[in-house]
């Protein structure tokens, strides 16, 4: 039983960060950057795929509680070891290339695609003290990243030479295009009022606590707005549902990694869930204040623990959000995001920047909330009007 | 540094080579990618990160992309093999490589005077932001309108029989 | 120049406001008559209220003991060096002005809602009127003789518009041609005399802070010239301008436009006769006064040549009106050369008293005469377009508000004590009796009295007395007009006017009687405010040497002419429309001479108009003949030219230009080579041109 | 330590590979990402002056390349839309076939 004292709190929040040093004290001077990158690098490497195994059985059992069924149960108990019977069995399939495949390209679109899916946590603060690379620009470097998913996709698409990988890598890659545009302007909003580039001061920015409550950027009304946004984005961005159409299962059967079998299958449905763990990493970053406490109180918390349970937070939603909304359509999908993102990021960036001038106060919050409001309710009345974008209707059978 | 620098190097060669030389067009933009991912890494290696990482974000986020699209529109990527090369390639690249020659010469004429800075210069993302608002703040206006009169202008002739993915080109 | 009031500065609202209406009414259609006479008649009133205002502001300052006399200058335009700045100026006598004509103007405006309520060109009516009344204020405010003149030449061109209104008649296209020439004329005198005092005094703004050309300095330098009969340059430039006043308030030699005015509505007679334009000639002299009565001799007993001038004319009209008026039969006209006469006293009074006398006659004269005119309108309405007081008659019953108003306008205008005409007329006779250079004028203004009260009285028994005389068809041209309401419901016998019309009679007439009290010689307030000095009660004032006999003797010629005037016409009422004034069996000849107005139109046709035509005649024979004849052989030369250059271009430059096209478009053939849409083989010369150009640049480095 | 003349050379390499590519390539996309490549050797050349050149704080060098990154990618735009109207026509992108050119 460890006692609570400040410096064991602080000792448990950088026990990482005291073991990379430790274990640095035996490297020989020559190797120790070479070292200390693969030591930074390692637990990412582990953590996530970890989290993916989780989240794959978090994801089949509450979609099959949402679907009112019970979801994977036979292999261990609950079916917890289900993730690991998948990993078998995906390793142990045998590889199939079609024969009118481009081989290279359609080696390397999977690898491409896990690399960059990887690229991205080296800008993700973890915890305190907790990232792999620290750039002045980390932001950036996230989104650049982003872009080069789209390319691997194309690759894998195009690569299988069948009309539906095609299809579904140029719905992707349209889709993924479009909604990057919103993404990083939803995300610029935090890097306007914290005024850098970089994940970590981003993340300390929010780190502070005005009695009690952190100033996380979504207790903001442009905040809260860019969160919702971002998310929706992201949601767009990593493929899931309710933009799932790259993959839509119902119209062309599983998209750009249709041709695809066995361990490159497995990297590809790695790579999804990586990037979407990542891009709700970066939100967290971005508006949940990464790994800082949500109480001042709860800062004795270790911080990559509130970092994890954040994530795990979102991630739930996402599972949530794709158990409940149907597929939009191609083009609802388009005109949503040149008709309605687009021009709400850019209001919401306005009001950012308008926070920016005035006198702190209450005055100011109801400003902002009321503008954003006003802006969303104006858009969407008018996009109604156009019938670009509507109210969606259910029809059952009846 | 002259090891990182050398393997970037031989990546970024390879990639425009592979880029200029491959028959397939996709596989050009693959390796044009490649390229332009090993120059970015060239940018950061100089200690440009901002411009570096713009690099990717532009070139391949948004052009290897249109490319891509553009390929994909004029169904180059089912050209027949034997018209890739044009008639007169040989005199193209005799006139590349007297470029070169020439290029090379200038360079072994001119860099000698310039003493070679071993500090790595510093370049925070905020100096960047200030000279663009201040010194540069006209040359980003032009660019501004530069791009918008691109949009409109790529929208306008690429939207003559609209095609669901190519509303706009990034 | 010290902190201006509110007032002062925005003095230019009260003509702007106007203004500012016609011009949204002239974009109005027929259709929106409402609008129209609501947005002239608002302007109106709130220009009134704001004249209110300065009134107001004067008698603060006047009871600050501060100068009344405030101006607001700015600069407008510069050529060459200097300025030329315009400006307002705010005195008593502008003030009191602005009163009456923003009061009598606005009761004007409402009793012609009535009177051309049959109109169907009634927007395009109050469009002219409200520019009219708008252009009369900006004289009234002018602190500049360059914007009084212009806003003069608006009041003359929209007298030309509302004269001319039916143009669609004859005789008022003429008598608005006739009004706008003669007016000219004397326009011609002012324009000049406003050009010469500029070249004297350098500026044209009537007070400036001791630089203004009506303040001692200008006045000095004026009076120091002297110019042909040894007459000071001030003299002439004086009598210049005062053409122009006498032709705008018809003096005599330029009189003649005045009665044919007649021919406009008659609420446009009102407006001219009464509140502005005729008194814009009396204003301008009372403006000008210290001008006109500058001389060198600070001290001398005699005024200055030009108020004698003045005091002259102003006689001779008074005289020469109320004799034409006599033997008139149109009861505008008869109203017409009253006014004439009227205008002779006020330049008498101006000429003889100062500013103060002239003034409170035409400030009275302004109401009593207005009061005449509408009611003479509501006369003519109800009678529906009949004009001539010989076929009306026995109105007074069926006309009593008319009736009463008229009547109280009457002696108010012959001078009846203590009716407002009384003061003013007795001021200016006392005025003239006490005048040091000679008495004649006084005998004038004393006749012109007796004259007046009698042609009143005559036109009284005319008009109201006796049974009506209804006009037979025949004299269908006497109806006032096409549009007139005779055409819209035939003549159903005399009927009172609308009250539209009826209320404003009864307040102008409530003001005529009342207004005669502001100036008794008792309590003088109206002169001492004019001449801005203190104002004292008592009856001391009657016992002014000379004045009670002047009081009493022109109150009895007044009894004269009137009981002259009944013993002549009231005795038996007229009966017969047909029989012949009484004067006419007994003086024919001069009744004849009299009724054409002593012919003087007569005169100038045969002089100055046949004058003219032969003029005329010679210029279109050297036009036709000679100039033309130049004309013509140029044209012909030219013609000739033009040949010989097609020729030239067609044989020699076009030939030489199409070799050269020829050539050009050759080469570009050759050239055209080079441009095949092939990028590569474009990119290939760059890329040797860059070659090229870098091995040059280092070769030239390196050695 | 690297010095800059290797940095010009590669650049001045890469130059020339692009430049290669946009003489000897028939497919109007592959010059047009020759032309791309050739623009990105003067970007490069552009960051190397900066980073050795005398005065690193005048970012004169870092500001040209992005101002031309952004103009390339205005150029890439236009570009590409032009070659798709092009195709519309001639059915075709190949630089040397009568259509294209004529078009």
């Amino acid at each position: 039983m460890i006692v609570l004292s400040p410096s064991n709190i602080e000792r448990i929040d950088q026990i990482f960060v005291l073991t990379k040093h430790w274990l640095m004290g035996y490297v020989p001077a020559v190797a120790q950057p070479l070292t200390s990158a693969i030591l930074s690098v390692l637990p990412v490497l582990i953590a996530f795929p970890a989290i993916f195994a989780v989240t794959t059985l978090l994801e089949r059992k509450g979609l099959g509680r949402i679907q009112n069924r019970y979801g994977p149960n036979r292999t261990g108990p609950w079916g917890v070891l289900q993730p690991m019977a998948d990993g078998v069995k995906s390793l142990t399939k045998e590889d199939i290339v079609p024969a009118t495949a481009d081989r290279w390209v359609h080696f390397f679109a999977p690898v491409v695609m896990v690399i960059a899916a990887f690229l991205a946590y080296s800008v993700l603060p973890i915890g305190r003290n907790m990232v792999v690379v620290n750039l002045s620009s980390g932001v950036l470097f996230f989104f650049a990243i982003g872009a080069l998913v789209e390319v691997a996709i194309f690759m894998a698409g195009w690569s299988s030479r069948s009309k539906y990988s095609l299809l579904g890598a140029m719905r992707a890659i349209a889709q993924m295009v479009s909604y990057e545009t919103p993404l990083v302007l939803a995300g610029l909003v935090a890097v306007m009022a914290t005024g850098s580039l970089s994940t970590v001061s981003i993340v300390e920015a929010q780190a502070q606590y005005s009695h009690y409550l952190p100033n996380w950027f979504v207790f903001t009304p442009w905040g809260f707005a860019g969160f919702v946004l971002f998310m929706i984005a992201a949601t767009a961005e990593s493929n899931r549902s309710p933009f799932d159409l790259p993959e839509g299962e119902s119209e062309i059967i599983a998209g750009y990694f249709i041709e695809y079998s066995g361990f490159k299958f497995a990297l590809f449905f790695l790579a999804e869930y990586l990037g979407m763990f990542a891009t709700s990493g970066i939100a967290i970053t971005l508006f949940l204040g990464g790994w800082s406490a949500p109480f001042s109180f709860l800062t004795w918390v270790p911080s990559y623990l509130w970092f994890f349970l954040k994530l795990l937070a979102i991630t739930c939603g996402f599972i949530w959000i794709r158990g409940t909304l149907p597929r939009l359509r191609m083009d609802q999908l388009m005109h949503f995001a040149w008709k309605f993102m687009l021009p709400m990021t850019l209001l919401n960036i306005f009001a950012a920047a308008a926070w920016k001038f005035f006198p702190v106060g209450i005055l100011r919050w109801l400003g902002c909330a009321v503008f954003l409001a006003v802006a969303f309710v104006l858009l969407t009345r008018g996009l109604k009007k156009r019938g670009d974008v509507s109210v969606r209707q259910y029809r059952f059978a009846d | 540094m002259t090891l990182v620098f050398l393997l970037l190097a031989a990546i970024t060669i390879l990639g425009f080579g592979a880029a200029m030389s491959l028959r397939n067009p996709v596989h050009c933009v693959v390796g044009l990618t490649l390229g332009l991912l090993g120059l970015a890494a060239l940018y950061l290696q100089l200690g440009a990160q901002f411009v570096g990482l713009t690099q990717v974000l532009v070139y391949v986020g948004a052009v290897a992309i249109l490319i891509i699209f553009a390929i994909m529109m004029t169904r180059s990527s089912e050209s027949a093999e034997d018209q890739t090369y044009s008639h007169s390639w040989r005199a193209g690249v005799v006139l590349a490589l007297a470029v070169f020659a020439v290029l090379g010469w200038a360079v072994h004429f001119g860099s000698t005077s310039i003493p070679a800075q071993n500090v790595m210069p510093e370049l925070p993302v905020q100096t960047i932001g200030d000279a663009l608002l201040h010194r540069f703040v006209l040359p980003l206006e032009i660019i501004a309108v530069l791009l918008t009169a691109a949009l409109i202008g790529a929208g306008v002739l690429a939207l003559q029989d609209p095609v669901p993915e190519t509303r706009g080109p990034r | 120049m010290q902190p201006t009031a509110w007032i002062v500065r925005n003095l230019w609202l009260i003509p702007a406001l106007p203004m500012a209406a016609a011009g949204c009414i002239a974009l109005l259609t027929k259709r929106h008559r409402a609008i129209a006479c609501g947005l002239a008649i608002g302007s109106m009133f709130v220009s009134f209220l704001l004249a209110m205002c300065a009134f107001a502001h004067v008698l603060t300052l006047r009871a600050q003991g501060a100068p009344d006399l405030q101006v607001f200058n700015f600069h407008w335009l510069r050529f060459g060096q200097q300025w030329l700045s315009l400006g307002w100026m705010l005195d008593p006598l502008t003030a009191l002005m602005l009163l009456m004509v923003t009061f009598v103007g606005l009761l004007i405006f409402i009793f012609s809602v009535g009177y051309m309520s049959h109109d169907e060109n009634f927007t395009r009516f109050f469009c002219f009127l409200a520019l009219f009344a708008g252009a009369m204020l900006g004289v009234l405010i002018a602190n500049n003789l360059l914007l009084l003149f212009m806003c003069w030449e608006v009041v003359g061109l929209t007298s030309y518009l509302l004269i001319g209104f039916w143009f669609e008649k004859p005789s008022a296209a003429a008598a608005a041609k006739k009004a706008f020439i003669v007016t000219r004329i004397g326009d011609l005198g002012f324009l000049l005399g406003m050009v010469w005092l500029y070249a004297q005094s350098g500026t044209l703004l009537f007070y400036d802070g001791g630089a203004g050309a009506l303040e001692h300095s200008a006045i000095a330098v004026i009076l120091a010239h002297t110019t042909i009969f040894g007459m000071s340059v001030a003299t002439a430039i004086s009598l210049l301008i005062f053409c122009g006043a006498a032709g705008k308030s018809g003096q005599v030699p330029l009189h003649v436009w005045l009665p044919d005015a007649m021919e406009g509505p008659t609420p446009v007679s009102a407006l001219i006769h009464a509140a502005t334009m005729v008194a814009a000639g009396v204003f301008l002299v009372a403006r000008m006064y210290p001008l006109m009565s500058a001389q060198v001799s600070a001290v001398s007993i005699t005024p200055s040549v030009a108020l004698q001038v003045i005091t002259w004319v102003g006689a001779i009209t008074a005289l020469f009106g109320s004799f034409i008026a006599v033997a008139q039969f149109d009861i505008k006209r008869i109203l017409a050369y009253s006014t004439i006469s009227q205008l002779g006293y006020m330049m008498m009074g101006l000429g003889a008293g100062g500013v103060s006398v002239g003034m409170f006659h035409l400030l009275t004269h302004a109401f009593f005469k207005a009061l005449l005119f509408l009611g003479a309108g509501s006369v003519i309405h109800g009678c529906s377009g009949e004009q001539d007081i010989r076929y009306m008659g026995g109105l007074h019953k069926s006309m009593r508000i008319t009736f009463y108003a008229y009547t109280i306008g009457m002696l108010a205008l012959a001078g009846v004590p203590p009716l407002a005409g009384f003061w003013s007329k007795d001021e200016i006779l006392f005025s003239a009796h006490s005048w040091s250079v000679s008495h004649i004028p006084f005998w004038f203004g004393a006749f012109a009295a007796l004259l007046t009260a009698f042609y009143m009285t005559r036109q009284m028994f005319y008009v109201f007395a006796g049974t009506h005389r209804a006009a037979p068809v025949s004299h269908e041209a006497h109806v006032e007009d096409a549009n007139s309401p005779s055409l819209h419901h035939p003549p159903a016998g005399p009927h009172e006017s609308p009250s539209v019309m009826t209320v404003p009679l009864m307040l102008l007439a409530a003001c005529a009687v009342l207004l005669g009290f502001l100036g008794t010689p008792a309590w003088p307030w109206l002169q001492s405010f004019l001449d801005s000095e203190p104002v004292t009660f008592s009856f001391a004032g009657f016992s002014t040497p000379g004045l009670m006999a002047v009081m009493i003797s022109s109150s009895a010629i007044v009894v004269a002419g009137l009981t002259l005037g009944w013993w002549i016409y009231g005795r038996k009422p007229i009966e017969d429309s047909a029989a012949s004034d009484p004067l006419e069996r007994a003086q024919p000849s001069i009744f004849a001479a009299l009724s054409n107005a002593l012919y003087i139109d007569t005169l100038y046709r045969v002089t100055f108009v046949r004058a003219a035509n032969v003029f005329a005649e010679v210029s279109a024979w050297f036009d036709r003949w000679i100039w033309n004849g130049l004309v013509k052989t140029v044209s012909v030369l030219v013609v000739g030219l033009g040949h010989f250059d097609s020729f030239f271009d067609t044989h020699v430059v076009n030939k030489s230009f199409d070799e050269g096209c020829e050539g050009v478009s050759g080469s570009a053939h050759i050239l055209s080579r080079l441009q095949d849409g092939r990028v590569q083989q474009y990119l290939r010369y760059v890329a040797a041109a860059c070659i090229a150009f870098i091995v040059l640049l280092l070769w030239r480095a390196t050695r | 330590m690297t010095p800059l003349s290797s940095y010009l050379l590669l650049s001045a390499f890469l130059f020339c590979i692009g430049l290669a590519g946009a003489l000897s390539r028939r497919s109007a996309i592959l010059v047009l990402i020759g032309i791309e490549i050739m623009l990105n050797a003067a970007n490069l050349n552009f960051i190397a002056f900066w980073r050795f050149g005398p005065a690193p704080s005048a970012i004169t060098g870092v500001m040209f390349t992005i101002f031309s990154i952004a103009v390339a990618a205005a150029e890439a735009a236009v570009g590409l839309s032009i070659i798709l109207a092009v195709y519309r026509r001639a059915r075709t992108t190949d630089l040397e076939s009568r259509e294209a050119t004529r078009s």
